[in-house]
């Protein structure tokens, strides 16, 4: 036993101190709460990990379980409440604490203004409570508590102004959109319960095993679609994405530590743990694969015109969560979980960044009033670069080693899916750069006088900063290989320098369109008005679900549902009943005359004809 | 020949807790006068204690009594919160005629 | 029938002795009052007012008896022998000694005993209320029905920390008969300290003593009967007999307060320390010196009057002296003498306070129940149980 | 002697109740019902229930009926007037009641033996030593409620005693 309960109770803790007595004390208990709660847990991972031989001797293949008490029995279904380490919850764990634990120091610099301060760190040590848990989890069900809480906590955090209409809408769309992936999730839980007789991860994967690869094809394909359904909800992948770029609307810290490092590779990390079960489900394999794929672009594509640094940065993470799925589809788990980790340190110091340079702009998130920033706030720029090259894929960036391994399986895949990546990640490195390049260089086009961020800032981002550039050396897919299905891997020179060069070319392509030529860029969307529109507009998805989803509902409700059916029939009924009361009622009145003594008279009566019931009946003696 | 048997049957006991009992009923159907009302409740009350305490002699067991105990217990708090009332009715309506309060009528 | 007979005779014998005690205390009262306010008190009536009850009495019965109109009469009669009859009948379940034999017959100093006998007490107490409160009412007179009510008020506010202060020795006791309580007061710690519950319980002691003023209607908590606020409380209407019905409905009362506080607290009637050191020897003293007093004042020249009734009362307590030391008669007079003296010594303080202390004002009364008074009973009993149930056996 | 007591306090308490029910004056009805509870005590003490007759005359007559008497007393209760609004009672009330003390005594005499006779100090278990024991054991939890209960009725009858409600 390694008390692995103790890792989410720790900021259980945090959340239950900070929220009940955070309000009466001062910032400092917050933010003692706060990051020492996280810190514990950080410590406790390390230490459990290390006693399991993480860093040493090297972890064993099976997992490390721990179970507390059954929590649900009905008939042969024993649900227990457990948890379970493995190597893939292992590198979970350390960047969920961890990440967090720098998202949690970082924040105590910029939140230090804000109002409901209390408030912010105990939903956020809430959100590190779930998080964990469903890291931890040890069967589907333990995982679905998790999965819902942490969604939970998205939206508090994303409607943290709630007092902004745009923020509260935002927070609603996150937790309704989230709603269609949780139910996909739970049928799927359903239909593992009814064909496996159980949730644990163990005697799941155990039996999915134990069947010939082709055997239950059209059960498995269901369930992981199902699985899928769930993952594109929490992951933000078509069509379930819309929620994530609304998701801005929170404050800079819960992007990235939510809406970028690890909230969303939720669904990442939950199909790679059921990687045994898609084995059996090619098909489903290939609509993980192409639907990954086809995000990646269509968000790449968008991030490329927008002019919200926040927002470039969110349909970048759905770009990157696209890769991520694509890996998982071509059936390159541990690479895909490689990307996840890499991209949660690059993802995370870009929001991180971009945070800083908020706050340094004064709480202006318009890349067109920016620029020249680079002088002002250099740790930051310097920082933020690295977070871009990384993400570019440049050679010898954490990025470029993770990035790399999707690609090449891709390409054993399906060579089409490796072109079409290569395209993307071109076009992310272009994207990133503009961005880069709007906000750091030229002249600055604002008002405020930007200033460079306090320690608690910059500290993270510098930390971050070289994880995103050795992360790439962390032998992570290497440590994972013994958890996922054997990938055939013989890696093509070509194929890497082909991805490098595209990455290069977006960089350079950038800076000739926003530092050289910035004349060119206009050109350019002058010329592809139409596209440029259609780009600068989301391909006009978020209008078309208004249309298609969202308008059918609200009139349907409005007409059929209220104005017919509840009105109609439901009130119809009620107040029928009602009327028929009031005439009964109107005739048994005549009874009440109010007078006690008359009352107490039939309740003598009653008794007296109860008592000689029974006499009669012979029921006393 | 004595007049009176020595000891009287159990029966007899009951019996005098149902008379007491039906006394206690008539109070209640017949008088008026809200506190009299309430004495009769008591009445009917100390009736049904005789008869548990009587069952508690017929079973040799000290339970009945433990019953008569709490009707007791019942009955002290019932006087308290009743007599409240008492007091406020006639404060707000300055009868004490039960058949005067009849506003929950109709 | 052995036992009506025997019943019989102590009923009379207890009815004829405390008559004539209450009787007698009106007079001690006016006595002592009189000398601590530098006066002399009933003189005329025989020797230094000897025969002042008796004249009392016809005085009593032979004056009109009114009936004021207007007074619900049921009631405003019934009132008076309430309160004196439930007042007499405590004194039935009172020991005054223990068993002793008479001309071969056992019997107990008692009228009778019951296992309940300190509940009996509480309750005929709980009933005396009746009688003031009616009294009050019947009388139709405002003055009376604040009286009565006031009266009632009292004694029911009052009635709790008395309870409470008793249920607390009880646990020492670890019964509700008044017997088994003095029997378990027998005996000395160290073989000299007298083992009454007074030692231990002097807080209930006291309480009692404070509740039991208030629940016998006396200063400092006569404000029923305040004479100069409420003309003369619930009884302002009676006269006559009825009024003599009150008057000795509340020194029965007194009478039966003190002799419970000494049967529960002051150990009943065994003697304050052990025969072996002389105890037995006590009353022959007392009353051999006092009637040494007696003859040497009676001989004295400056006192003409009482030339021939003091030099008779000196003889008499001689007498009474030597009797004690008749060994037949010792177990029976020996622990009378015991009870009488702590009854009296108690009946005394009654007096005594009332020479002294000053009246409350009602409102004070109140609060002082309430709020003192019934808290500290209350955790002199929590204590005492607390301390019973960790060392059981003491 | 058993059978004389219980006669005369039977008596007593029947011609109590009746007296209960027939006097107008709510003070008389009142003493009454003490009369009915001291009765009740003594047959009580028959029965070998010295607790509860103790408990009866302190909490019942001592206390319950002082409160009535206070009450009565205090809003100054006159004679009832001679009205009745409820037909019901005015016509079946009295046959009801007969028939109701006919149907209760065949059914006791039917239930109980004959020879179940009541012999005073058969029964001795009704000492407060038993009492007590029973209720700090088999009964304490309803014992503690009653506390609850009791606590209750001090707040009820404290905010209804309220010069404004």
């Amino acid at each position: 036993m390694h008390q692995l309960w103790l890792i989410p109770v720790f900021p259980l803790a945090g959340f239950a101190i900070n929220g009940l007595i955070g309000r009466k004390s001062g910032k400092n208990v917050v933010n003692a709460v706060a990051i020492g709660s996280v810190l514990l847990s950080f410590l406790w991972v390390l230490k459990a990990l290390s006693a399991m031989g993480m860093f040493g001797a090297g972890m064993p293949e099976e997992a490390h379980v721990e179970r507390y008490f059954t929590w649900i029995q009905s008939g042969t279904l024993n649900v227990g409440f457990d948890f379970a380490v493995d190597r893939l919850s292992a590198v979970m764990l350390l960047v969920v604490t961890g990440i967090g634990l720098l998202i949690h120091v970082y924040a105590t610099g910029y939140m230090a203004h804000e109002g409901g301060y209390y408030r912010f760190f105990s939903y956020l040590n809430l959100f590190m409570f779930f998080m964990l848990i469903l890291v931890l989890a040890a069967n589907y069900l333990i995982l679905f508590i998790g999965w819902e809480g942490v969604g939970l906590c998205s939206y508090l955090l994303i409607g943290f102004y709630f007092d902004k209409q745009f923020a509260a809408d935002a927070g609603k769309k996150a937790f309704i959109v989230n709603r269609v992936g949780d139910f996909g999730y739970s049928l799927a839980i359903f239909l593992i319960v009814i064909n496996f007789g159980s949730l644990d991860f163990g005697k799941v994967f155990e039996a999915a095993k134990a069947m010939p690869v082709d055997q239950g094809a059209g059960i498995f394909t269901a369930i992981c679609l199902l699985f899928f359904v769930g993952a594109a909800g929490k992951s933000a992948q078509i069509p379930l994405y819309v929620w994530l770029p609304d998701a801005m609307a929170g404050p800079t810290p819960v992007s990235a530590l939510i809406h970028a490092a690890t909230m969303v590779t939720a669904g990442v990390y939950m199909i790679a743990r059921s990687s045994s079960l898609f084995v059996h489900a090619p098909i489903a394999m290939d609509v993980v694969a192409i639907v990954g794929l086809a995000t990646a672009v269509m968000a790449a594509t968008i991030g490329l015109v927008q002019n919200d640094i926040k927002k470039v940065f969110a349909y970048s993470t759905v770009s990157q969560l696209g890769f991520m799925f694509l890996a998982l589809g071509s059936g390159a788990f541990a690479a895909g979980m490689f990307h996840v980790v890499t991209h949660a340190f690059f993802k995370a110091l870009l929001f991180l960044g971009a945070g800083s340079v908020i706050h340094a702009v004064g709480g202006e998130q318009d890349l067109r009033k920016m620029g020249g920033l680079r002088s002002k706030i250099p740790i930051t720029f310097w920082t933020i670069v690295c977070a871009a090259l990384a993400i570019s894929g440049v050679p010898f960036t954490s990025g470029a080693a993770s990035k790399d391994e999707i690609l090449i399986a891709a390409f054993h895949h399906a060579p089409w899916m490796y072109w079409v990546g290569v395209i993307t990640a071109g076009m992310t490195a272009f994207y990133v750069f503009r961005s880069v390049f709007m906000a750091f260089f030229g002249t600055y086009r604002g008002k405020a006088h930007p200033h460079e961020s306090p320690l608690t800032m910059t500290g993270p981002l510098m930390i971050l900063a070289v994880l995103s550039l050795a992360g790439g050396f962390l032998p992570i897919p290497h440590f994972l290989e013994p958890m996922f299905p054997k990938v055939l891997e013989e890696s093509e020179k070509w194929l890497e320098y082909t991805a490098v060069a595209s990455g290069l070319l977006g960089i350079s392509l950038a800076y000739l369109f926003y530092v050289a030529r910035p004349s060119l860029a206009d050109a350019a969307s002058k010329h592809f008005n139409g596209l440029h529109k259609l780009l600068y507009h989301k391909y006009y998805v978020d209008e078309a679900y208004d249309a298609t989803v969202v308008e059918p509902i609200v009139q349907g409700s409005r007409s059929v549902l209220w104005k017919g059916f509840d009105i109609g029939i439901i009130d119809g009924i009620v107040n029928g009943i009602g009327h028929r009361a009031m005439n009964i009622g109107g005739t048994l009145r005549r009874l009440q005359s109010g007078n006690i003594r008359s009352y107490a008279a039939w309740v003598v009566l009653g008794s007296i004809a109860v008592i000689l019931a029974m006499g009669l009946t012979g029921s006393i003696r | 020949m004595p007049l009176l048997p020595a000891a009287v049957p159990l029966s007899w006991y009951l019996l005098l807790s149902a008379v007491l009992f039906s006394l206690g009923v008539a109070g209640f159907l017949f008088r008026k006068n809200i506190i009299t009302v309430f004495m009769s409740i008591e009445l009917m009350l100390n009736a049904v204690n005789l008869s548990f305490i009587a069952f508690s002699y017929h079973l040799k067991q000290v339970d009945g009594q433990i019953f008569s105990f709490f009707v007791m217990v019942v009955a002290a708090a019932e006087a308290a919160v009743g007599l409240g009332i008492i007091l406020t009715v006639y404060k707000n309506r300055s009868t004490l005629e039960i058949d005067e309060i009849d506003s929950m009528k109709n | 029938m052995n036992f009506f007979i025997l019943s019989l005779i102590k009923a009379g014998l207890i009815a004829f002795v405390l008559l004539t005690t209450l009787a007698y205390l009106q007079w001690i009262e006016r006595k002592v009052l009189a000398h601590i306010q530098l006066r002399v008190g009933p003189q005329r009536v025989g020797p230094h007012g000897l025969l002042q009850p008796l004249a009392d009495v016809v005085k009593l019965l032979t004056k009109e008896d009114l009936l004021p109109p207007y007074v619900n009469k049921f009631f405003y009669m019934l009132a008076p022998f309430l309160a004196v009859t439930v007042a007499l009948i405590a004194i039935s379940v009172l020991p005054f000694g223990p068993e002793i034999e008479v001309f071969g017959v056992k019997t107990w100093m008692q009228l009778t005993d019951l296992k309940i006998g300190v509940l009996v007490v509480l309750g005929l107490s709980s009933i005396g209320v009746y009688g003031v409160a009616l009294a009050g009412w019947a009388s139709n007179n405002k003055y009376s029905l604040i009286g009565g009510l006031r009266s009632s008020a009292q004694m029911i506010s009052y009635e709790l920390p008395l309870a409470l202060a008793i249920a607390a020795p009880l646990l020492l006791s670890n019964s509700l008969s008044f017997r088994e309580i003095v029997d378990t007061q027998a005996g000395y710690y160290f073989g000299v300290i007298p083992r009454w519950n007074v030692i231990p319980q002097i807080f209930g002691f006291l309480i009692f003593m404070i509740a039991a003023f208030a629940e016998t209607n006396r200063i400092p908590f006569d404000l029923p009967e305040a004479e100069n606020e409420l003309v003369a409380g619930f009884h302002v209407e009676y006269s006559s007999m009825k009024f003599a019905a009150f008057f000795m409905a509340e020194y029965a009362n007194m009478v039966t307060v003190t002799a419970v506080a000494t049967l529960i607290f002051l150990g009943g009637w065994h003697a304050p320390f052990p025969v072996e050191y002389g105890s037995g020897f006590i009353p022959t003293l007392l009353f051999v010196g006092s009637g040494a007093i007696a003859l040497y004042h009676g001989l004295h020249p400056a006192r003409p009057f009482d030339r021939i009734t003091l030099p008779i009362t000196g003889v008499v307590f001689f007498g009474i002296g030597l009797l004690f030391l008749v060994p037949v008669l010792q177990p029976i007079l020996l622990p009378l003498f015991w009870f009488t003296a702590k009854t009296g010594a108690l009946l005394f303080v009654y007096i005594w306070i009332r020479g002294t202390l000053p009246r409350f004002r009602y409102d004070q009364l109140m609060k002082f129940a309430w709020t003192f008074l019934f808290p500290a009973a209350l955790l002199n009993l929590l204590i005492t149980a607390l301390l019973v149930a960790v060392f059981p056996n003491q | 002697m058993d059978a004389p007591l219980f006669l005369l306090f039977a008596f007593i308490a029947v011609a109590s109740a009746i007296s209960l029910v027939v006097q107008t004056h709510p003070i008389s009805s009142a003493l009454s019902l003490v009369g009915v509870m001291v009765s009740l005590a003594v047959l009580y003490l028959l029965l070998g229930a010295e607790f509860i007759a103790a408990a009866q005359i302190i909490v019942y007559a001592g206390a319950v009926m002082v409160l009535f008497v206070f009450v009565i007393m205090l809003l100054n209760a006159g004679t009832e007037h001679k009205s009745s609004k409820s037909p019901m009672v005015k016509w079946f009330g009295i046959p009801l009641l007969v028939v109701f003390i006919g149907v209760i005594s065949f059914i006791v005499q039917g239930m109980l033996p004959k020879s179940a006779l009541v012999v005073f100090g058969t029964f001795t278990q009704g000492g407060p030593l038993e009492v007590g024991r029973a209720l700090f054991t088999t009964y304490l939890l309803p014992f503690e409620v009653t506390s609850i209960l009791i606590l209750i009725a001090i707040i009820g009858a404290i905010v209804l005693a309220r010069k404004e409600i």
